[in-house]
């Protein structure tokens, strides 16, 4: 909708108080979330009076590689990008390196030697799945549960995020974490896990499969690493004649309005944030980097916890 | 006996094995594989009904795909119909939460469904008027048509709460089987009439056979090809209703992702040629059935998703080598051999 | 009159979609530096052959096997580009095997791929098609099988050749892959034209009924396709390994369908018989042109981009189309001509 | 006479549904021109691709200079020394000319294959078959005659034992027939052992010394030619006695045209295709289109039946003017067309000989009006009785009948249709010498008995001199005379062709 922004800039630009350029390559828009996070980052930029020279790699990696080269040869400000999958970024980081381009990685995490970038601003997924566990543990004791199966042990199966990805592994690592840490950690184990790959279609085929291989009077809680999928998996729950947010309770990341809707419903029982809004913080950044002050190599998000009970009130505040 | 025989060698024949060894080793290894129940709406819920119920958007598509192919064409994009079909559909039912349509679901559906037309259609033109490759022009729509979808949505993923929405990929209250598989076997149902009716497959085939010959003998080639991509587009917008219903929303980017190649698959199993002329739309039912019978069984077995391909390709390789003519023969050959050396001895 | 002429016999040379191709790129790089700044910079176009590399290696495997005809085809090679990947960073990472002796092993990977789907295609009649989707399928499976998570290579020499530049007399840099995919470009074109193999590969893609009564050796020449067409996607893979460094499973996802559109597009025939392969690099290059300049235009929406591609791929392919079309009409009306 | 080359005994070779060929012997000599006759379907060119590997024989033997030979493939056969031009031309319509002589043994400079030699080769190689033409233009620049004449001269310019050659004049005109024979012969001199298919008598008994003759698959004979009278060969030939072969070649009366004129073409002509051509077609009339090949009357033919459409002039109907953009538009005015080129434009190979024959009729009804099974049964049956065609039932693939019952299914597929006007561009090509006069005697009859017009293009000038009551002569896609009546005659036609006044 904008075009005014599109006329070309000279690097080095931004120190004589002139327009700044600044290259992001975004993952793809993959889900709601990702394309609010879009949307923040674009707006941002606008009331910064940034010029932003966006490109969508539509989830490839070769893609996101291109893009930071033709960044390097249009000679931006600066880059920041949305890294796919952790690794291979070091040949073309290099580049932008030599050039003399500062880079900012954004949102997912990348395995790259420290002198490469500059600063890393992101959510803190570890910590979304700790929370969520620690979520699940009070709620459990609050509403004391039993386990359906009549055991001691509440089953619990995970839905996945993309294999490989930096928040599906930070997520479960978080989330195990503190199960591990947990003084209950004897109550609960891990029935089932697998990847329904951030998508609906994939939750609800996955949840469906577990439902169907004996866990459908087993079941206790489910952990979803994406509010999408839990969405998808919920209508596997009722296809099953189960009742979602009661027979099984849900937890996921994110924090979409779907999610709240849900909850509303009383359909699921909680939601992560995972805070998209990064476009604010990411100007904020780049323009001290530009301005030669010394920022922190990580930066993260502030981000909450929305039970169930909170989400009617807190649904007309959600801007994704 | 005759009938046996004739049975035995007709092409639907070996589909139907495929598909009946895999049944039974479900029942044997799948516990609960023939349990059906029915839920508390008043729906039939179990595995068999499960795999019919998931594999009537395949089903679906790959009738579509069948008359595509037998034109000697290819159409890659209907995965991408798929998505914008369901994308018309719930942006124009609307995501609101109190469970309001804001149009009313029958406009919606005509609406996708006309969409998916008119998609097939924009492929038929420019493969029978402009004569670009099949391949190459659906490849247009297959890149294009997801970023269409999510324009239509405007990147998010609408979440329909009107209730009657879910009746397509569910059921319609009071009646316990599945819509999907009811709309399946109505599209069946109008397929055979077609064919019945019509000389659309013998026109088809020709076309697919021998284009030149077929024009000179009167037949409108254009037409039939521009025919058979809209109708591939209608099969895809009525699977992207489906589709969409069975997660109450419209997922641009993963809606009918990769459904292309397993329609593909399907056809070819059920014995079609990729390089046109003789269709069979009885092999390519069965062979929908039979890759998502296969799906479903590998999942159960607690095969991961992303390894699930492996186990796929085995078997798609193996079926194909059974009913491969040239396989047949030099099996029959080196058998025949054996029996002679039998005798002789 | 000379003229004219001159532009008849261009019209009707058999080299003519390359032209067109090659001269539609050149309209395309020309409104690209006139609309954006820094288009002009030659490292822009070195740039092109540094992303395309592995895409122009795999791109020169498919088009043997377009070649071939009766629906010859390869899809399989985005998945053996991932195979390869993963396979060179699970060698690399976990074993002590030298990098030539884990790249000739991956090498022999997609050759042994290639003679398998090459086997079952010529010697059992099955739809290249079909077995190619499986061999898809199983390469992208056994990915996963071999590691669900990213494989990061670190192997130091490894990462020097990937990160190695090579000065193209002072404009610029190529990278090592990008050298590769020029080297491999013009062997295959060598091959295609001046040896008893590739002139096959054609007399196939022409009519293979005939080619077989004229006492061509088919079945082998068929196969040969396969292997080489499994043999590039190898070494694509290892050059894309160079880029990525990592072994994945979703890596290349999708290069399948960009190899086949960038043959097309340098006037390959799906329908086999017709290719000149030094159209299938420009092929490559217009998709990857498009999407630099999208990347300069910078403010399109993550859907508009895949419209956008969809859209010029589009305009294009149907410019090519008409032109072609119209291209046949003048031929005929020259060889009137010249009849009388 | 030479030593025995080639010795086939017991050949046997059974399709689904067909015993091709049963306990069939065939003798060849070094040095001797050896014809193999038979009506379409005997099986003539069954047994040469039995001896050249493309078929696996189910029985019998073969012996090759005394040592027997089993080719799998052509490639083997051609590594024993035999070379072959197969009934439908077998080229790459891909590859330049020259290359379609040179592949598979390309002369090579440095290992690498060394074109300049494959064009200055195959240019000379054609030159001496009196072909002067680009070589270095793909294959489908040229029409079926020329592209016959590459292929053998492909076949010839192989050093082998044995040449064999399936019906290799069906389409060139006289001069080129003349140009192979003089070749054929030195060839033969050479002591290459020859084997000959036509279904040209006369070019049988110029160029042969002994004729084998199969009927239905089987062994009939091995004669002398010089012992064997034509007509005893027919008789052999068609299994019946002598009399009611001589019975073949009579011609009844021809037609007697109507004042009332059909069709009317008035200087019509095609952008790239045709120049200018006149045509006036009565009720009831045969007429014959003559020209040298590619003179344009084909194109002709094409653009009455609405092919390719007209840029100029214009085309009168029944004194209505028409507009025939596409085929079916030339149907709905009962115009019927045999293409030429029966592979591509004809026959639509894996669909059985019923729904090949029906075809022409369901694209006229329409898509909506599917002719029920039974009735397609019943025209199918009518067909094969009326036209004699040879098949196994009528559900058999038309791609595995032989060439001579694939023209004769094309035929069927348009009688049907119940034309006014019946186009039939070379429709006794590659036809046996009996159902070659059927035809003849059947396009004269339709015009008798039904008022049927018909177009009758034919290489061959007794033929068109037969059976056609006006002939129009096209040269270089002009028309150039008509002749009519008593005038019909071979040497006036030669005239006109040659550019002469009649
Ligand atoms: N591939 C095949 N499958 C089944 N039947 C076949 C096949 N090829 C030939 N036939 C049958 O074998 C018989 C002999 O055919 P063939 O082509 O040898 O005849 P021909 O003597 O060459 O006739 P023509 O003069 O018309 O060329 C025919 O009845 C034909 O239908
Ligand atoms: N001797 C030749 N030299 C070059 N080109 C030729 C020759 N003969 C034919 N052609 C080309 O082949 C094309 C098709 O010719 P074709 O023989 O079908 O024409 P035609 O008038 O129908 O003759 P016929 O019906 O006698 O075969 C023509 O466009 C012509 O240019
Ligand atoms: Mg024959
Ligand atoms: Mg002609």
């Amino acid at each position: 909708s904008d075009n005014s922004s599109s006329s070309g800039t000279e690097s080095g630009a931004a120190k004589d108080g002139k327009e700044i350029t600044i290259g992001y390559s975004q993952l793809g828009a993959e889900s709601e979330w990702r394309t609010a996070q879009t949307e923040s980052i674009k707006q941002a930029a606008k009331d910064a009076g940034i010029n932003l020279q966006f490109s969508d790699a539509q989830q490839k990696q070769e893609n996101q590689i291109k893009a930071i080269r033709s960044f390097i040869a249009q000679g931006v400000d600066l880059i920041a990008f949305t890294p796919i999958v952790e690794t291979g970024w070091d040949t073309v980081l290099q580049e932008a390196k030599d050039a003399g381009i500062p880079v900012v990685i954004v949102d997912r995490d990348a395995k790259v030697s420290e002198d490469l970038y500059v600063a890393k601003i992101g959510t803190d997924s570890k910590a979304e799945g700790k929370k969520a566990f620690e979520w699940i543990d009070q709620y459990m004791k609050a509403q004391n549960k039993t386990p359906r199966d009549g055991g001691s042990v509440y089953n619990i199966a995970v839905l996945e995020g993309t294999v490989g990805s930096s928040v599906a592994i930070g997520r479960s690592e978080g989330f195990e974490e503190a199960m591990k840490a947990s003084p209950d950690a004897s109550k609960y184990q891990i029935l089932m896990s697998q990847t329904g790959e951030f998508t609906r279609q994939k939750g609800q085929e996955v949840m469906e499969s577990f439902l169907k291989s004996g866990g459908r009077d087993k079941i206790d809680i489910l952990f979803s690493q994406n509010d999408d999928m839990a969405l998808g998996a919920i209508q596997a729950i009722e296809a099953a004649g189960l009742q979602p947010g009661k027979d099984i309770v849900i937890v996921s990341v994110d924090g979409v309005k779907g999610a709240f809707q849900a909850m509303i419903e009383g359909k699921s029982n909680c939601t992560v944030e995972c805070n998209p809004l990064q476009g604010p913080l990411l100007m904020e950044t780049a323009k001290k980097i530009l301005n030669g002050e010394q920022v922190d190599k990580m930066v993260y998000m502030e981000e909450g916890v929305f039970p169930a009970d909170v989400a009617e009130k807190t649904l007309p505040e959600r801007k994704y | 006996m005759d009938k046996l025989k004739n049975f035995k060698s007709s092409s639907i024949f070996l589909p139907l094995v495929a598909l009946a060894i895999l049944v039974i080793f479900n029942i044997i290894f799948v516990p609960g594989f023939l349990d059906v129940e029915i839920t508390q709406d008043g729906r039939l819920y179990g595995r068999v009904f499960d795999i019919l119920n998931r594999s009537s958007s395949l089903i679906i598509l790959s009738l579509g795909m069948t008359f595509v192919i037998a034109t000697a064409g290819i159409d890659i994009s209907v995965g991408a119909v798929v998505a914008i079909s369901g994308a018309v559909c719930c942006s124009l039912i609307g995501g609101r939460g109190d469970g309001v349509a804001e149009y009313p679901m029958v406009v919606a559906m005509i609406a996708a469904i006309a969409t998916g037309v008119v998609c097939g259609m924009w492929n038929g033109f420019l493969v029978a008027k402009i004569k670009i490759q099949p391949m190459v022009v659906t490849l247009i729509l297959m890149v294009a048509g997801r970023g269409i979808a999510q324009l239509l949505t405007e990147g998010q993923i609408i979440t329909v709460y009107y209730a009657p929405f879910s009746y397509i990929g569910g059921n319609i209250p009071g009646n316990i089987i599945p819509s999907p598989i009811i709309i399946a076997i109505l599209m069946i149902a109008l397929v055979v009439f077609i064919l019945k009716k019509t000389s659309l497959g013998l026109f088809i085939q020709s076309v697919g056979i021998n284009p030149t010959a077929s024009r000179y003998a009167g037949i409108n080639v254009a037409l039939i090809i521009f025919l058979v991509y809209a109708f591939s587009g209608f099969c895809a917008g009525v699977s992207g209703l489906i589709e969409s219903s069975l997660i109450r929303a419209a997922d641009a980017n993963n809606a009918g992702l990769n459904m292309e190649m397993d329609a593909i698959l399907a056809v070819a199993l059920g014995g079609t040629l990729l390089s046109g002329g003789k269709f069979y739309i009885g092999g390519s039912i069965i062979g929908a059935i039979t890759i998502q019978t296969l799906t479903t069984t590998m999942y159960a077995m607690g095969v991961a998703s992303d390894q699930l391909p492996v186990v796929k390709a085995i078997v798609v390789i193996i079926l194909c080598l059974i009913q491969s003519k040239h396989f047949r023969e030099i099996f029959n050959k080196s058998k025949k051999n054996t029996v002679k050396a039998v005798d002789k001895a | 009159m000379n003229m004219k002429q001159y532009i008849n016999s261009a019209i009707a040379s058999r080299y003519f979609q390359f032209f067109v191709t090659v001269i539609l790129f050149i309209v395309l790089y020309g409104i690209g530096i006139a609309m954006y700044n820094g288009f002009s910079r030659p490292q822009v176009f070195w740039n092109l052959l540094i992303d395309n590399a592995s895409l122009i290696i795999v791109t020169v495997g498919v088009t043997f096997t377009i070649i071939t005809g009766g629906g010859g085809i390869d899809i399989s090679v985005g998945a053996v580009v991932a195979l390869v990947c993963m396979c060179l960073a699970y060698l690399l990472q976990n074993t002590e095997l030298a990098i030539p002796v884990v790249i000739c092993l991956v090498l022999l990977i997609g050759i042994v791929i290639g003679f398998v789907q090459g086997y079952l295609i010529s010697v059992f009649k099955m739809q290249p098609f079909i077995v190619t989707l499986a061999g898809m399928f199983f390469c992208r499976g056994m990915t996963a099988v071999i590691s669900r998570d990213t494989i990061n290579i670190d192997n130091p020499s490894y990462v020097a050749i990937a990160s190695e530049r090579i000065n193209m007399f002072g404009t610029g840099f190529i990278s090592v892959g990008a050298l590769v995919a020029l080297i491999v470009l013009i062997i295959a074109i060598i091959v295609l034209k001046y040896t008893k193999f590739g002139r096959t590969i054609f007399a196939i893609g022409g009519n293979e009924n005939s080619a077989s009564l004229m006492g061509l050796p088919v079945t082998k020449t068929k196969i040969l396709a396969y292997v080489i067409s499994g043999f590039c996607a190898a070494l694509g893979g290892v050059v894309y390994s160079w880029t990525m460094l990592s072994g994945y499973t979703l890596h290349a996802m999708g290069m399948e369908m960009d190899a086949i559109a960038s043959s097309v597009i340098g006037g390959t025939l799906l329908t086999g018989g017709v290719a000149f392969m030094p159209g299938t690099i420009f092929g490559v290059l217009i998709q990857g042109i498009i999407l630099t300049f999208i990347t300069f235009q910078g403010t399109l929406s993550a859907w508009w981009t895949k419209i956008v591609v969809g859209a010029l791929l589009c305009i294009f392919i149907i410019m090519q189309a008409l032109i072609t079309e119209h291209k046949n009409k003048l031929t005929s009306k020259s060889s009137m001509e010249s009849n009388k | 006479m030479g030593d025995v080359l080639l010795k086939m005994r017991n050949i046997d070779k059974i399709f689904p549904g067909v015993k091709a060929l049963s306990n069939v012997d065939f003798t060849l000599r070094a040095g001797e021109i050896h014809s193999l006759m038979g009506e379409n379907g005997a099986g003539k060119s069954t047994l040469i691709k039995v001896l050249t590997g493309v078929y696996h024989r189910d029985g019998g033997t073969i012996t090759l200079n005394g040592k027997e030979i089993s080719p799998n493939n052509p490639k083997e056969a051609q590594e024993c020394g035999i070379s072959t031009v197969y009934q439908e031309v077998n080229l790459c319509p891909n590859l330049t000319v020259a290359e379609n002589i040179f592949i598979g043994r390309e002369p090579k400079k440095f290992g690498f294959i060394d074109w300049k030699q494959i064009n200055k080769r195959s240019a000379e190689l054609l030159n001496s078959l009196n072909i002067h033409i680009d070589v270095t233009k793909t294959l489908d620049h040229y029409s079926v005659a020329i592209q016959q004449m590459i292929a053998i001269a492909r076949a010839v310019d192989v050093d082998a034992k044995i040449l064999i050659l399936d019906e290799p004049t069906s389409s060139l005109d006289e001069e080129e027939t003349k140009r192979l024979f003089s070749i054929i012969r030195q060839l033969q001199k050479k002591g290459m052992g020859i084997i000959f298919i036509s279904h040209f008598l006369e070019q049988i008994y110029e160029l042969c010394s002994r004729i084998t003759i199969l009927r239905n698959g089987e062994l009939v004979g091995a004669y002398d030619i010089d012992k064997l009278p034509q007509v005893e060969l027919i008789a052999k030939m068609v299994g019946k006695d002598l009399d009611s072969v001589k019975e073949f070649d009579k011609m009844g009366a021809k037609s007697v045209p109507s004042d009332e004129v059909f069709l009317e073409a008035k200087n019509i002509g095609c952008t790239g295709k045709l120049n200018n051509v006149d045509l006036t077609i009565h009720k009831g009339e045969v007429i014959g289109l003559g020209g040298l090949l590619g003179s344009g009357r084909t194109e002709t033919a094409e653009l009455l039946f609405g092919v390719n459409s007209i840029t100029k002039g214009e085309i009168i109907i029944n004194g209505k003017k028409v507009n025939l953009k596409n085929p079916i538009e030339a149907m709905n005015e009962k115009i019927a067309f045999c293409p030429e080129d029966r592979k591509v434009q004809g026959i639509i190979g894996s669909l059985s000989v019923r729904e090949n024959i029906i075809l022409a009729l369901q694209a006229k009804k329409g898509m909506f009006k599917y002719i029920p099974y039974k009735e397609q049964v019943v025209f199918a049956d009518d067909c094969i009785q009326l036209l004699k065609i040879k098949v196994s039932d009528r559900e058999q693939l038309v791609s595995n009948l032989s060439g001579g019952n694939q023209q004769k299914v094309i035929i069927a597929r348009w009688l049907i249709t119940e034309p006014n006007l019946l186009i039939l561009d070379e429709p006794t090509r590659g036809i046996d010498v009996g159902t070659k006069s059927e035809i003849q005697k059947m396009a004269v009859a339709l015009a008798k008995s039904k008022g049927m017009s018909v177009i009758f293009i034919s290489s061959e000038m007794d033929e068109m001199i037969r059976t056609c009551t006006k002939i129009t002569v096209i040269r270089d896609r002009k028309k150039v005379a008509e002749i009519e009546g008593d005038k019909v005659t071979s040497e006036n036609i030669m005239k006109a062709i040659a550019g002469g006044e009649v």
